[in-house]
């Protein structure tokens, strides 16, 4: 996908202040849609038709961390708190977790050190490790991305 | 100098101490709640870690996870700001055990100067003044008579487990105390299930005056002039001035060596403010010293050029402070002007939203510290203040056309976004203002009046 | 599923002021849809009902001045300079034009001063003088309207 | 001081007047093209007045109109900035038949700055030094080789009628000057129809050194520092500095005493500028006065606590200037950075346009000039100055810090939009700019390297 080419073509669409764009050609296709610019010190912009819809006000919420997003079934197991991510109580250790290893809420997947304090990190659901997404020693911050756990 | 150093606070006091980490070459790594992830300043620092969502208490607040950022991060210092954990001495200790540098006071002079009681005593014996009043409860209506005879009248009762002005009398004679003290009394009983009662002496129409001091790792103390935040609604200061217009050269001179007598006797490091109520006849009293930067110093480096944010790191970094006494040349006079995102029509509730048109006021003598900007949406979680407005002059006249001027310039809208300019627009036409007649109440009363 | 291409794409959105976006290629095809955020970080405001008509924004054009812009045949004549404006060549003179007046295009219609010289100002058309827009002693700015003049 | 002035100009400067009006209550008539409309100053003015197309020809610099607008607005005196009619002596010729005080010169001086001839026969006359040179045209080659080894070699032949680089050559001995007086003379006779040529020392490596001077009405001057204005392109000044690091304080006071005596001369009243080249072995050379404001006054402003404009007004208006020169003191050091809207990728070609994303860098240090805001569009009309930039600093190791996190903090987004923001933050990069190892070609010599 050619984020560039988006990029400009949402930039002309601003600056035309276009509401829609739709382009197609052989390897793809796209539509593009946007509210009516309210920045004023332009040209006027046209009437909306009549009976278009006025845009509903307001802001997505931010994610809440550690609350599992639902994508065809696969949620991300974001990091509750910041600290150091470990997959296993030590070195030597085998790691809490594999894919493919089926967890339930009160598995332990890793550990997160914070303060010398090595915090033990539940799964809060059931499902099954598809990936894990970042190595041990790692640093982590808060609602970072650390599992993507199917629960589907 | 610390090679990195982390931010623990957010807002405009981050983005104040990330420009004195470039500055000084010092990198550095700003932690961040959820509802701060798009700020620019976030953007603009060495590096973010988000730290929790949005409650103050479980990102700015919490103390594991500004730690655990700053050991991930391995900072060798933490800069607190002001508010959140800027006065937490339990977070210094924790800094410390952890071998972090805290920039501030050390740990032990932070739970001090916290302890309103015990830094009273300190200025007393270091014979700084005080309010003077009952050391402690007064024990009988005889009692609340003989003292009121020594310290003076007026004269002002206040339950020893108050607050919020419940339990609270002024007396201006013997029949008012009297009647004050039993009223008190009960009230103090009804609402905090202790009928304590102690006095002090009433300071009328005080002004308040604060002196900024700068201690160096050695002790080596010295004041920076004082600055005047009398114009002040609920203790929440509004506009903040250096010099004090009601301060002459001798006041000036006493109330300096007061404010560096009490932080010598403290055993006091770094950047400080010792705080002062002014009576209408000169007296002065000491009233709390804050051991941390406060969002009115650039007033203080506008008059002396001295820049407080770099001294507070070079301190922390074990760096001498050059700076004697005789070097602090005050120049010129300067204002703040805080604008917060409030509505003074309503209370000064809280406006946040989404900023979609700014226009910062510039040119000659007009400093602007702000982390906002068009498109910056206020989050509802945190304190109101979105930008401070310093300007600079020759002089106190001069000074007031500049603020004049540069509040005419400025312009902050959005939708439902009210904010304090309109309110010191209006200040800086009043002529109490302008001859600086005010005192702490000044605003309140204003504010009723024209309600 | 990429989900920094996600990402990236929602940022895009957000920048762009996008309330929806398709595209579709070999690979892939992503349909997101995204709420207006006009307020933000206040609650969301409720949609406007269906049939309601969105505002038109802008604003209008700087009109050029001495040009003079139909509107169902009357004609805005705007002054070809700064100055003094008045409508006789002295005090005691009859006005050059008065409402109901044919004028053509070498009629004086009124008088401009300027740096203590009286110009004099030509209609630039032929019509029907239907409106006066100002007395006599007014200071007039460039592209002001002074008179309404019909053509048609 | 007047009661209401009118500013005869655009941009920021037209903001910088309308600034130091508010300051001093004094009414401020603004007059604009039908470009500048819309922009922000025009409705901060008390009063505005439309006085023609978006053509300079046709209104910033149609005299009838302004001098109409004057009159239609009763104004006193006419701020003309710079650029456009501020140093048009008939101009101030009309305002002055016009009984309009022109807020600069008297036209007489004004026609006398603008003679280069007759500026540099009253610096010669007044003991200050120019490029020596042949006084008018080389007669023959035996000429050409005395006056030569007069002025001493190397030296630089110039066309009499000419411009642009044709019939000019320099020659560093006997041989070059002979082959080049004859190659200059038939390039001059082709190129101008005048064989003519004219011959001065070469001033090698030079640096731009301009003294600011203020005179009273009675004809006091004094003169406030220099700047250093070396980075140019194409005698397009692109950053400037104060003071300048190339002088010591005898020839700060030698340059200084230069530009007065010049000043005194030639009768200069008000604000003017006196430049001068400087090359590498600390002789100078008088090029020209200035009889405006100039872009970078600022910096002095910076440096010396002293407001520039608000100068210009009193005197204008027939105040003494009461500063002496040993009033003048000049405190740290000053940086102005141009932020010009052109793509230095193309030849620094002009980029009109709608800024659609602005953050203006603020903090301790830094003043921005602009009358530019997120939303405002860049007119194609003008001059492509968008923005000044100002830091200021204890010393020029400090200025050069602020600059550089200033111009980090800076950001202008809009379609099609460049500036020369990335230019500022690459120079601030290289040792000759940190070291002050530069002359007017400096910048040049850079950009092609660099291309």
């Amino acid at each position: 996908m050619d984020l560039d080419l988006l990029q400009r073509l949402i930039a002309l669409m601003k600056e035309g202040e276009l509401t829609e764009l739709e382009y197609e050609d052989e390897e793809s296709k796209v539509r593009l849609s946007r509210k009516q610019d309210l920045a004023l010190a332009g040209p006027a912009a046209p009437p909306a038709p009549a009976g278009a819809v006025a845009p509903a006000h307001g802001q997505p919420a931010a994610p809440a961390a550690a609350r599992p997003e639902t994508e065809a079934g696969v949620n991300l197991f974001r990091a509750p708190m910041v600290g150091t991510f470990y997959r296993a109580p030590s070195p030597e250790a085998e790691p809490y977790v594999q894919v493919g290893d089926r967890v339930n809420p009160e598995s332990v997947i890793c550990i997160l050190e914070a303060m010398k304090v090595m915090n033990e990190i539940k799964a809060e659901m059931s499902g099954e490790i598809v990936a894990v997404l970042l190595e041990s020693g790692e640093p982590v911050e808060y609602g970072q991305p650390l599992f993507k756990i199917r629960t589907a | 100098m610390f090679r990195r150093i982390l931010i623990a606070n957010r807002g405009e006091i981050a983005l104040r101490v990330l420009r004195a980490c470039r500055e000084l070459g010092v990198e550095a790594v700003v932690v961040h709640s959820e509802a701060d992830r798009a700020a620019r300043y976030v953007a603009l620092a060495d590096q973010s870690i988000c730290i929790g969502p949005p409650e103050p208490a479980r990102s700015y607040l919490d103390i594991p996870s500004i730690i655990s950022a700053a050991e991930v991060a391995d900072v060798e210092a933490i800069h607190p700001g002001y508010g959140f954990l800027s006065e937490n001495a339990h977070f210094a200790e924790v800094c410390r055990s952890c071998d972090i540098h805290f920039i501030g006071p050390p740990p032990e002079v932070i739970a001090v100067c916290g302890d309103k009681a015990k830094a009273k005593d300190i200025a007393r014996q270091a014979g700084v003044p005080v309010v003077p009043g009952s050391d402690g409860a007064v024990e009988s209506p005889d009692d609340a008579v003989r003292i009121a005879r020594e310290i003076g009248y007026p004269v002002l009762l206040k339950a020893v487990s108050g607050g919020g002005g419940r339990g609270m009398r002024t007396a201006s004679n013997e029949v008012s105390l009297l009647n004050g003290y039993h009223q008190a009394r009960s009230e103090a009983q009804l609402a905090f299930k202790d009928p304590s009662i102690y006095m002090e002496k009433l300071v009328e129409n005080p002004r308040h005056v604060e002196f900024q001091i700068l201690a160096g790792p050695d002790g080596h103390c010295i004041h920076l002039g004082e600055r005047d935040c009398s114009i002040q609604r609920r203790h929440q200061k509004l506009i903040e001035e250096a010099p004090s217009p009601a301060l002459d050269d001798d006041l000036r001179r006493r109330m300096g060596e007061a404010a560096v007598a009490f932080a010598r006797a403290c055993g006091y490091r770094n950047a400080g403010t010792v705080e002062f109520l002014l009576d209408t006849h000169g007296n002065f009293y000491f009233i709390e010293i804050n051991a941390r930067i406060q969002v009115e110093h650039p007033v203080t480096e506008m008059v002396t050029g001295v820049d407080l944010v770099k001294w507070q790191m070079r301190i922390a970094a074990g760096q001498k402070l050059d700076l004697r006494q005789e070097d602090v040349r005050i120049r010129g006079h300067a204002i703040e002007f805080r604008i917060n995102a409030e509505d003074p029509r309503r209370g000064f509730a809280p406006t946040p939203g989404r900023i979609e048109r700014l226009v910062l006021p510039g040119g000659p003598g007009v400093r602007v510290d702000t982390h906002v900007h068009a498109g910056y949406v206020i989050p509802r979680y945190y304190d109101s203040m979105i930008a401070k407005l310093v300007v600079h002059g020759p002089d106190r006249a001069s000074a007031i056309q500049t603020g004049r001027r540069a509040l005419a310039e400025l312009e902050v809208d959005g939708p439902g976004i009210q904010t304090t300019v309109p309110i010191h627009r209006t200040l800086l036409a009043q002529a109490e203002f302008v001859n600086s007649r005010v005192d702490t109440k000044y605003l309140e009363r204003f504010l009723e009046q024209n309600a």
